[in-house]
This record gives structure tokens, C-alpha cells and sequence, in this order.
């Protein structure tokens, strides 16, 4: 499944794309953080840290969820819209 | 006597600048019960955290950034007593000056006018997925408000 | 690097109405440090305490009105962080839905410039010499804010 | 001296306009509060009340403050700028 990216993580791709991971059926937000781990370790650190959040169509979403194959997924960092 | 109000308009992601009193127009159609307004406008400062900065773009999360928007104007119309609430945030490249997030609260008092106000940026910051990346004579660098 | 402001212009009180665009530009114009601007502003309710308004006229004490807004203006720079404020009140007879005053304060931070924004339009209240004639279906009344 | 009247004020004293008050040398906010409680009671409350207040050359006075002849004296009733 196609799992969208943003900000700095996108300098941290191969490419700056949308990554493309693969899921086997019944997999939950954790079984997808773990295949990121593997191919993207310095995406897998962020995610290890919460630092980057995972959202699930379009809410963020616990590592617990399940996932099927129609999800719209996204890596969120750290937000920084507004003025400071 | 209801009026005509286009919610689509309230809560905009967009890229192009925007006009303040062109959007305050959309908050006092509400109701002439509206007697305070508080406005918040970021604008894009030449300094941050100590480097300067020569201008900046900003990313957002189509569709989930909207989403959030609204969720924050709604919420601020049930939390609080105030009449209407106008949310608006700019993406793509903004250069130094130039307005970058807007909120206009309209309410019969303004106690409750700023209240609002305050926190809907505040929420803003929290919850919203836009990003920023500041051009710097050190390089190009993504923000982390929150590191 | 210093621009060219008139003071002056910051600090007013006039019959005509005011553009908050317009006004904006001159608290920008001050500096690009700004980052955080809070604006307050008031407009004529079709309400008040009970009973209907149809419209309303301010009064002011001319030279004394304009020594107090030019004290508040100079308090909120001293004791403020912020960069820049600004402080506009109309006088003269003022219809339903319409601007009355205009507060705009440019700080680098949010949170010190919606404090100042806050103690400005509170102060004003307190300290300025100007009356609201509101007329009403049960007549014309003087208003007193703080009976 | 001519003392300015404002909102409600000019609606309780004949013809609306400013007062003409004579005071003798070395007089105080005082002696011109009592002159005109004798002229005109019903301002003559509101200042017993401390509801109108006097200014002397712009800035609110105290009932001690001395008055010269050049002096520009206002009664002035409560505030009602800004919004509510």
C-alpha cells in the first residue's frame, strides 16, 4: 500500500516519494512501522521516537489499528503551521 | 432572516494571499449582534531561532489539513460564546512580510472573542498537518515546532 | 535601516470609516521581525442591554482623546514585548454593522501580542473621553458604561 | 472660566452648551464643584458622586487642585469607547 509523506521526510527517501510497502492481510499500523523500520531506518527512528506520527484516513491513528488494503496512510512530523 | 453563508469559505487551505477586510466581510455577514472581533495574522518573520531567514514554503496534507481546520472552527463555535469563526492558512512559497494564517472571530463580547481566538491558533499549531521550510543562509531546513 | 513612520497616523481619532488592510500596512511596515499580529476590532451592535439599537453616535473630548489613545499606545511599547501598536477610534454618528475602533499590535510572538491587544482595548475603556448616544425605540440614551 | 460639558451633561443644563463659571483667585476644583452644585444640582450630584469626574488641562484633577484662569476645565461622565 502507498503510505504518503511530508516535510523532511521526504529528504529521507530514496527519490523523496511516497513510499510503497507491502502488507499482508490483517496487518496493523505496527506491522507497517516494522516494514519502514527495515527499509528506512532513519524513518523507523522517528517513528520509533513518536516523533512522527502515522495517520490513517486522515486522523491519527494508534499502533494498535488495523489496516486494509483501501486505507489512505500518511507519515506526519512534527506540524509547524501558524506563526510562532 | 437567516443569511446566506458559504462554510466552504470559513475554513481554506489556499495559496494565494488574502485581503483582511475581504474575509472580515465574511465573519460580520453573520449577525449585527457581533460587537467584538479578534483577528490573529502570522506573518512570515526574517528571523527564526536565531538565523535569519530569507523566505519559506509551506506543505500541507490536502484534504486532512481542510479536515482539521474545520474540526478547529467548529469546536471553537461549541466551546465558546462567540458568533462566527473564520480559519484560513496559506501554502506554497511566502516570502518575508507576507501574511501566512489568519483567524477572525466574531462574538458579541470580546472576552470571548480573543478567548477564542487564542486557542484556535494555539489548535491550529497542535493538530493541523502543515510543515514549513525555512531558506536560511545555513541551508534549507524543515521545522520541527515541536522537536 | 530605520523606516520612516509617522507617528502620528498610529494613533487616532476620526469620522470616517478605516480600511484594517490599510491600517495593517502601517504596523508592518515597522519591521520584519514581526511574526504575531492581534487586532481588535469593535463594531455597532443592533443590541445593548436589553434593548434594540438602531444607531449611534460617539463623542469626544478633541486634544485630550487623542493625549489618552497616544498614553496607551506608549504604555503597551514600554511594557509589552511587541514591536508595534496602533489605536483608532471613530467618532461622529456610526450605522449598525460598522467599524468603531481598531486596535492592531505587531510583536514577534503571539502571546505577548494578544496580551497587549487585550490591555489596550480594556485600558481605553477605562481612560479615554469619548460617549456613545445609542438610539433606541425607547429613545435616545447616553450611555454609561461603568454606572 | 468656561467649563466643557460632554454626553449626558449637556442634556442637563439650559441650552446644552458649556458652562461660564466665575472663580475667585487661588479657587480649587472644589470651589468650582460647589459653584456649580448651586447653579446646577442635578450635574452638582453626579460630581457629589464622583460619577462625572473633572479634568484640568486634559488629565483627570483631584478636588485640591489649584485653578488658574487659562486653565481648560472639562466635566466629564463615565466612558463609553470602544465595544463591549
Amino acid at each position: 500500500m502507498k503510505v504518503k509523506l511530508f516535510g523532511m521526510l521526504k529528504t529521507m527517501v530514496p527519490g523523496g516519494k511516497d513510499l510503497e510497502v507491502v502488507l499482508s492481510e490483517g496487518g496493523r499500523v505496527r506491522d507497517l512501522v516494522h516494514s519502514i523500520q527495515i527499509e528506512h531506518p532513519q524513518v523507523g527512528e522517528l517513528l520509533d521516537k513518536k516523533k512522527v506520527l502515522v495517520s490513517v484516513n486522515q486522523e491519527i491513528a494508534h499502533w494498535e489499528t488495523m489496516l486494509v488494503e483501501s486505507d489512505e496512510i500518511a507519515l506526519l512530523p512534527p506540524f509547524a503551521g501558524g506563526a510562532r | 432572516m437567516a443569511v446566506e453563508i458559504d462554510e466552504g469559505m470559513l475554513v481554506r487551505v489556499q495559496q494565494e494571499n488574502f485581503s483582511i477586510d475581504q474575509e472580515l466581510e465574511r465573519v460580520r455577514a453573520r449577525s449585527t449582534r457581533i460587537g467584538g472581533i479578534a483577528m490573529f495574522l502570522g506573518t512570515a518573520r526574517d528571523h527564526s531561532k536565531g538565523h535569519d531567514v530569507s523566505s519559506m514554503t509551506f506543505e500541507h496534507y490536502e484534504g486532512m489539513a481542510q479536515k482539521k481546520l474545520k474540526e478547529i472552527r467548529e469546536r471553537a463555535l461549541q466551546d465558546f460564546d462567540i458568533i462566527e469563526a473564520l480559519v484560513l492558512h496559506r501554502y506554497g512559497p511566502i516570502e518575508i512580510g507576507e501574511n501566512i494564517v489568519l483567524i477572525i472571530i466574531g462574538a458579541e463580547h470580546r472576552a470571548d472573542a480573543f478567548k477564542a481566538c487564542q486557542w484556535c491558533i494555539d489548535e491550529l499549531k497542535k493538530i493541523t498537518p502543515i510543515w514549513k521550510m525555512e531558506y536560511t543562509p545555513q541551508g534549507d531546513v524543515w521545522v520541527e515546532e515541536h522537536p
